[in-house]
């Protein structure tokens, strides 16, 4: 039972990790916790399932277009609630993000109804089975699209002439900005990318669960948020680990503790790890400079 | 648990200190000491520990090494806030005044360890309490015209000039009624005369106010000009020690400046 | 006389009041950001339920009882806060708040998941005037205090406050401890006027609208808190004149209101510009030649 | 920078004169032209129904479905001038889900709406919070789906319309064992007063016929149920009670398809919704669970009910629906034989003795609880089919 309930615990995890990549970019550019970032996440999985089901898309097409869509709603949601408090005060930008959220929120409600859409799995339903654990083939898909999906990103951070100068912006916004950097491109992309993978997010969660609603995104947003904090916000490999550690936690809280005390075992051991490394798993801690 | 140490009428007295960062030696094994109501100086080239050795007088580092005694209590390991109770007080070398608060609560803010109104006193204000506010006013006024800041004392501090700023934090460090005042480059970015009226109100406050005083320093004007006495770091080590007339002749301080090898 | 509804509205802005005001002294004024405000109001409702229903205690010493309750685990939660800064204190603080939303959720005495019914309606405008006036009162003596500063000046430069002989682990315990005994309070009057609570009222959205209050009427700004609340409180009761559309406003007006007045209805225009810095050292370093040359 | 804010302050004026507008629009079902005598309403008195439930919020789906049967109700009694003279008005305030909201409406539909009559709240908790309001108020509420124990107990001004969560689930259990030869069940329950209820009164009955070999909680709107699957799993049960509402239940039931358990799913009337269905799928085919409506019947009223639903909304009528409708009617009865007025209407609410209603002859006890008839439905073929 052990190794079952730590596949299932990773499966969950990696989901929350694609949730806390999206905040933690945003958060390492603009320092702004992103609280719309679960809407967006709904907002994808809304676009995936509408192009699936209504429009008889080929999955992986409604994929990259639910994708490019919540990338595009990120910038927006950017555009109008972000950008102009850039200069404010965080929390200023933090009630604007609250106030984003519960307004995409609200509107996915009028506009697609309360009840929630099913989302037929694109897949034949497959299990595969060892003497140890069981998992299924959606499972697999999501494990090596987070995987893909993770490595891509590290990829673009790494490598490419934007991740270059996210890592800069990230350093010093006014340092970036001498050396030429256009840091509005910068946000914009973080803003678009953290959003697609958020959105990646959404899909595989809808065809895991098979269903999609617009009221998804609240909990997975506050436990991605919670994840990326856990690993130390601003640190992509820490959105990482914290997703999966938070996923872990969860499942082995469940199954072991209580599942009535689920969420809050998942907290305590958050707390736990902040008490010890103040700033998350990976996050460096600053001594601040006197 | 303080440990007692033979008096040796210094006020401050640094036994052996060091202090790492991770595998750098920003202070190593220095021995350092002030005298009662002197005005000694600290200089040495950029990254030479001077500031880092100013953090663990105050306590916002660990010694590594070593010990600090002030009047032959051991103060090493102790929290600044601890220490600042105990008698040194500080400025900062890229000011750190309370910006959102007014001129006049910065310096109220700085008798805090002279003063002891607790939550409850605060509620009830009872006469000792309203008394002791009273007084930390009046002593809080008294400082900043003796800095020459009265006028502005209800003023944000963040909204005053550069130099103005710098005086208030001296008038701020005072208020906590200090033995030992610690200056971090009171007169970087002055220009020539608020360079001279910053000298003549450090002499003040050690003739006035019969205060211990040990500055950083990179003009040299200032530190040759006001201290008696003058040691020198240069990376974490201390190089030369002695009064500023020997300071400028020594060989291996103008190395050190100057970058040539002997 | 007013309706009920408008009686109701106004006890609920009362409370609303104490909530707002008392994390404006943990977040506004202390700079220590609280996601779970919600958990001491809880805390607070739940104890002095429970003082009246099982112990039998008067109104009065209820309300005390669930304060004082709600102060102890404000000083509980108070106590990571000495390593933890910013976002991590408020996540972390967020977590404390679903712990003990979820405790409740599960306890028997409090009614787990049915929730605690049948608590004497014994909260009156009144009350709830007396003890809104009280709070302000108590923490406006506390904010032009010594306290205060203190508490002030850690939220303004915590190095440089440590400096001036603050001890600023004591004080920011004692800001949770404070804030979280008048969130108790809250709590009190607020379940014995719903004579019902539930767990499901007090989840981190609750917190979270006690901190748009704050943000929304000034961070550090008393009459901006008691302005905070009253409009957040107001608002959503206004906005169900739009029916159907009322949530979406409500999201849309809180981005508006921010854009308008980043700092806050009242408050200072502050920007997150660097303090200033001193100029370059090489200056100094070239006076030291024309010292020693001389 | 100061311009820019001109624009914003207009943007958010324009913003509240727009929620004053669609505000004095609302009354979405009021007659036209009122007191301008058009139509059937000719000079009619309009009295007020108010209704109370969530319609944001992770629990809107529920609080929709009741405002939307609800709405059915009036309409059908303002078209047939069920009470000569008179055309309702259906009030609906949202709760977010939150019962201290739902305190909220309660007071504004009271006092602002002068309402007559309130159907909800329609969580437990709402209702809890609303009753000592409405009581104050000395206006009637009928709950169309609290089930909280206990929950209308001395307070004579409340109601409910619901099957009890006690006697659903000791029914099943019993059926389960007696009829289904089940030894050894597994409940899965949502933590909230419905699914602790259910859990409660189940585990006491099966306990007391077969075996129990494990209780495992969720949390409302939980996705993910696998970890307390595994752990379900390992104690190899025959059959899964699930206490909770049918979203929860399709997911519960597909993860357990993906993980190989192979188990009879039971329920209880939160699994009444072709949600169950849509979502669930192969994995909720055979699943058995109680409840009080059921669409498939031929009667003339539930067809009624259910063409109209499908007609005004496009989509099939839930459990929460149906139990409003119904609630919406017993109101509508009470007002035929009693009057219009606050009291009247209570009065009428009162000594309600075997209502026809969709789900099925209903009653009120001198407690404002309801006796009801309790069916078992099976998932067949993608229907609910009637076995008991």
């Amino acid at each position: 039972m052990f190794f079952q309930q730590l596949i299932n615990g990773i499966v969950l995890g990696s989901t929350y990790a694609l949730i806390a990549l999206g905040y933690t970019m945003v958060y390492g550019i603009v320092e702004l916790i992103n609280f719309a970032h679960g809407e967006i996440y709904m907002c994808g999985a809304f676009v995936g399932m509408y192009l699936v089901t209504v429009f008889k898309v080929p999955f992986v097409l409604a994929f990259l277009v639910a994708m490019i869509m919540a990338g595009l709603l990120g910038v927006t949601v950017e555009f109008i609630a972000y950008r102009p408090l850039r200069r404010s005060s965080r929390l200023a930008a933090l009630i604007s993000a609250i106030g984003a959220s519960i307004f995409l929120q609200n509107l996915a409600l009028l506009v697609m109804g309360p009840r929630p859409y099913s989302f037929p799995s694109p897949f034949t339903p497959k299990v595969y089975k060892t003497s140890l654990v069981i998992i299924s083939k959606v499972e697999l898909i999501i494990l090596a699209v987070s995987f893909l999906l993770m490595l891509g990103l590290t990829f673009l951070i790494q490598k490419t002439k934007i991740g270059k100068a996210m890592r800069a912006t990230a350093q010093d916004k006014d340092a970036a900005s001498l050396m030429g950097i256009n840091i509005n491109r910068v946000i914009t992309t973080t803003f678009a990318v953290g959003s697609a993978l958020g959105a990646a997010a959404g899909v595989m969660v809808g065809i895991y669960f098979r269903s999609v609603a617009p009221m998804m995104g609240l909990m997975p947003g506050l436990k991605g948020f919670v994840a990326a904090v856990l690993g130390g916000i601003g640190s992509i490999p820490g959105a990482m680990l914290g997703g999966l550690l938070l996923g872990v936690a969860e499942v082995m809280g469940a199954a072991y503790i209580s599942s009535q005390y689920r969420d809050a075992v998942a907290f305590t051991i958050l707390i736990v790890v902040l008490f010890f490394k103040p700033a998350g798993l990976i996050g460096r801690f600053l001594q601040e400079k006197v | 648990m303080l440990q007692e140490r033979v008096n040796n009428g210094y006020i401050l007295d640094a036994v052996q200190l060091t202090r790492s960062f991770g595998g750098l030696k920003a202070v190593d094994r220095v021995d350092f000491f002030i005298r009662d109501k002197e005005i000694a100086g600290l200089i040495g080239p950029n990254g030479a520990g001077k500031t880092t050795l100013f953090n663990l007088f105050t306590g916002h580092y660990q010694p590594t090494e070593g010990d600090i005694y002030l009047h032959n209590e051991k103060i090493g390991g102790l929290k600044p806030h601890q220490i600042t109770a105990k008698g040194i007080a500080r400025t900062f070398q890229n000011i750190r005044l309370f910006g959102g608060m007014s001129v006049l609560d910065n310096v109220l803010i700085g008798g805090h360890s002279r003063t002891s109104t607790g939550l409850l006193g605060a509620i009830f204000q009872n006469s000792k309490d309203r008394k002791e506010e009273k007084e930390a006013r009046e002593n809080a006024l008294f400082l900043l015209s003796f800095v020459g800041l009265e006028t502005k004392k209800d003023e944000l501090s963040r909204n005053l000039a550069y130099g103005e700023q710098r005086r208030l934090e001296i008038a701020r460090a005072l208020a906590a009624d200090p033995k030992l005042l610690l200056l971090d480059e009171p007169a970087a970015g002055m220009n020539p005369q608020e360079t001279n009226n910053l000298m003549q109100l450090i002499s003040r406050i050690r003739d006035k106010m019969e205060k211990t005083i040990l500055l950083i320093e990179h003009d040299m004007r200032v530190v040759m000009g006001i201290s008696e006495r003058i040691a020198v770091l240069n990376y974490g080590k201390k190089i030369a020690e002695g009064s500023p007339q020997e300071i400028q002749r020594n060989e291996t301080v103008i190395e050190a400046y100057l970058g040539v090898s002997a | 006389m007013f309706s009920a509804y408008y009686l109701q509205i106004m006890i609920l802005v009362g409370i609303n009041i104490i909530m707002a005001t008392s994390l404006n002294l943990i977040t506004g004024f202390t700079g220590q950001l609280s996601i779970g405000h919600a958990a001491f109001m809880s805390l607070g409702a739940y104890a002095a339920a429970l003082a009246t229903l099982k112990l039998g205690l008067p109104f009065f010493a209820s309300l005390l009882f669930g304060a004082l309750l709600a102060a102890v685990f404000g000083v509980l939660i108070g106590i990571p806060t000495l390593k933890l800064k910013g976002d991590y204190l408020a996540i972390a603080t967020l977590g404390f708040g679903e712990i003990v939303r979820i405790v409740f959720l599960n306890l028997k005495i409090t009614g787990g998941a049915v929730g605690l019914r049948g608590i004497p309606k014994s909260t009156t405008l009144l009350w709830v005037i007396i003890a809104a006036i009280l709070t302000i009162f108590i923490l406006n003596r506390i904010l032009r205090s010594r306290v205060g500063r203190a508490l002030i000046a850690i939220r303004e430069d915590e190095t440089a406050a440590e400096s001036m002989g603050i001890n600023t682990t004591y004080f920011k315990i004692l800001a949770f401890g404070v804030g979280a005994f008048f969130a108790g309070l809250g709590g009190g009057l607020f379940s014995h006027y719903f004579q019902y609570i539930h767990p499901g009222s007090f989840g981190f959205l609750r917190s979270i609208e006690h901190l748009c209050m704050v943000v929304l009427g000034g961070m550090g700004s008393m009459w901006g808190s008691i302005i905070g609340a009253a409009a957040l409180t107001a608002i959503p009761e206004f906005l169900r004149a739009s029916a159907d559309y009322r949530q979406l406003f409500y999201g849309a007006i809180l981005v508006l209101m921010m854009r308008i007045r980043p700092e806050g209805i009242i408050g200072e225009r502050r920007s997150r510009r660097k303090p200033p810095q001193s100029k370059d050292k090489k200056l100094g370093k070239i006076n030291i030649f024309k010292v020693i040359g001389r | 920078m100061t311009r820019k804010n001109v624009f914003w302050a207009t943007l958010l004026i324009f913003c509240m004169v727009l929620v004053l507008a669609t505000g004095c629009g609302q009354p979405a079902n009021a007659p036209e032209g009122e007191g301008e005598g058009e139509g059937p309403s000719a000079g009619a008195e309009v009295v007020k129904v108010g209704m109370v439930g969530p319609l944001t919020g992770g629990a809107a789906t529920y609080g929709t479905s009741v405002r939307n049967g609800v709405q059915i109700a009036i309409d059908e009694a303002n078209e047939n001038e069920d009470i000569p003279g008179v055309v309702l008005e259906l009030n609906a305030e949202d709760t977010e889900g939150d019962w201290s909201k739902a305190a909220n409406a309660f007071s504004k539909l009271i006092e602002q709406n002068k309402v007559n009559v309130i159907i909800g709240g329609v969580l437990s908790s709402e209702t809890e919070a609303g009753g000592p309001i409405a009581m104050g108020g000395q206006i009637p509420a009928i709950s169309p789906s609290s089930t909280a124990t206990g929950l209308t107990l001395g307070n004579p001004y409340l109601f409910r319309n619901c099957l009890s969560d006690e006697v659903q689930a000791s029914q099943l259990a019993e059926y389960a064992v007696t009829e289904l030869g089940f030894e050894k069940f597994a409940i899965l329950y949502t933590n909230n007063d419905y699914g602790v209820a259910l859990k409660n009164a189940f585990e006491e009955t099966a306990k007391e016929l077969a075996e129990v070999v494990a209780v495992e909680a969720f949390m409302d709107n939980d996705e993910n149920f696998k970890p307390q699957l595994t752990s379900i799993q390992t104690k190899g049960p025959e059959a899964i009670f699930i206490a909770g509402y049918y979203t929860e239940a399709a997911k519960i039931a597909q993860q357990a398809l993906e993980q190989d358990l192979e188990v009879q799913f039971l329920g209880a009337d939160g699994f009444y919704s072709p949600v169950l269905m849509e979502i669930g799928g192969e994995a909720v085919e055979g699943a058995i669970f109680t409840a009080g409506f059921h669409s498939g019947d031929e009667s003339a009223v539930v067809q009624n009910f259910v063409n109209k639903y499908r007609e005004l909304f496009n989509e099939e009528p839930d459990m929460f629906a149906a139990q409003a409708y119904d609630a919406a009617r017993i109101v509508i009865a009470a007002m035929k034989s009693k009057g219009t007025s606050a009291e009247q209407i209570r009065e009428g609410l009162a000594e309600t003795k075997d209502f026809p209603g969709i789900t099925g002859n209903t009653s009120i006890d001198e407690e404002g609880d309801t006796l009801k008839d309790v069916l078992i439905l099976k998932v067949e073929e993608g229907i609910f089919n009637r076995i008991r």
